[in-house]
């Protein structure tokens, strides 16, 4: 099981902040693949990878990570504090 | 080094004393002290509110992480990194952060360098919220080629 | 525009907070707010007082001439330079300067200029009292130097 | 009548904060050389120019400024606020 959390758009477009998945993905990008199947707003929220960004466990990673003993996945978009 | 995240508003004067108080009490060698404030800009009238999201655990991490590495370059003797996050009005404070050291260089580079790396690698996300709509503020190419500096 | 050179101790909490009230009014546009703040180093307990002298009369002048030039680089929605001479001890504020302005990078950019131009252009002069004699402060190449940034 | 003042050890070389003066001297230049002439404590103030800023009527001046006019000048070490 691992817990993936949506924030700003990517949560609006996908409807709900966090759920829980079962998986058998080996990637985030395969995840994501397995998403866009899914669900329209899946696909919609994910249609643009470049303006996405992925934090694995609560790390910034690439597309490409592995999810193997991860146990927290988030989508969101560029970051825009301060 | 002091981290916070918080809904509430802050007062900027009393956290600059205690920062400096923090920073420069005896046996610190600190000669220089730099904050920065950031406010919600009213856009010309344009703007009703602003709404801030963040990534509650991932962000006290990821800003930890920024003012250690800012520590690591820098000899500081005192760093502060605080940020709002939920409904703020144009005016409000959004965040601060400040940065003590020996000599002004180091203070003034390392603040610099904070807001740098927190505009583009600290899990917050601002809304705006004006008659015409609402929208999420983009991240400019600027601030991702900014990091590029340090 | 605030100028201030007194020798009274100033509380920079207050001045702080004063200063962003005044610089991020309704429709100054205001998002950054830069304060720098100086203060006596102890350097190792060497130091046991400090006595700055400055020239009544011009130093006013001088340091109004680098805020009116920093105003006129940078979209400045407000600037204070804050002085103090006479006696000092280790570890007391001697002087601060604060820059407002839309965007970080200008703010950021007018404190670190009227630093440097109030190091090398205003006309004061540090003199340091130690255990083993007193001494005033040489003025650094560097200082001169870094008139060259901007 | 010319007032000249004096700062940090420009000061304490010449032994005072100020004084008024008559001179003919045409230029700074010319009015130091006469005042080297006058006693040892300004030739010791102004053995090195190059250590020296001179400030005509309150601005930044070079030593080769012209007198004429002028009604207060400054003489004192390059400057260390901040």
């Amino acid at each position: 099981m691992i817990d993936l959390l949506y924030f700003a758009w990517v949560r609006e477009r996908i409807g709900l902040p966090r759920e829980r998945l079962e998986t058998g993905a080996a990637t985030v990008a395969d995840l994501i693949e397995e998403l866009k199947l899914r669900e329209d707003r899946y696909a919609a929220a994910f249609a643009d990878l470049r303006a996405l960004r992925v934090a694995v466990d609560q790390e910034l990673a690439d597309f490409d990570a592995p999810l193997a003993g991860v146990r927290e996945l988030a989508f969101f978009p560029p970051m825009t504090g301060g | 080094m002091q981290i916070r995240v918080q809904a509430d508003p802050f007062d900027y004067g009393a956290e600059c004393a205690a920062f400096a108080a923090r920073a420069a009490g005896p046996g610190s060698g600190a000669g220089a002290v730099v904050t920065f404030l950031g406010l919600v800009r009213d856009d010309g009238g344009r703007l009703s509110r602003m709404e801030i999201e963040h990534y509650p655990g991932m962000t006290e991490k990821a800003l930890s992480a920024i003012a250690t590495e800012a520590a690591g370059r820098w000899p500081l003797s005192e760093v502060l990194i605080l940020h709002r996050f939920g409904p703020l009005a144009p005016g409000d404070a959004i965040m601060m952060v400040g940065t003590a050291s020996r000599h002004r260089a180091a203070a003034f580079q390392a603040a610099d360098f904070l807001m740098d790396y927190l505009k583009s690698r600290a899990p917050f996300w601002k809304k705006e919220f004006a008659a015409d709509g609402a929208e999420w503020v983009a991240a400019k190419d600027e601030d991702e080629t900014a990091l590029g500096r340090w």
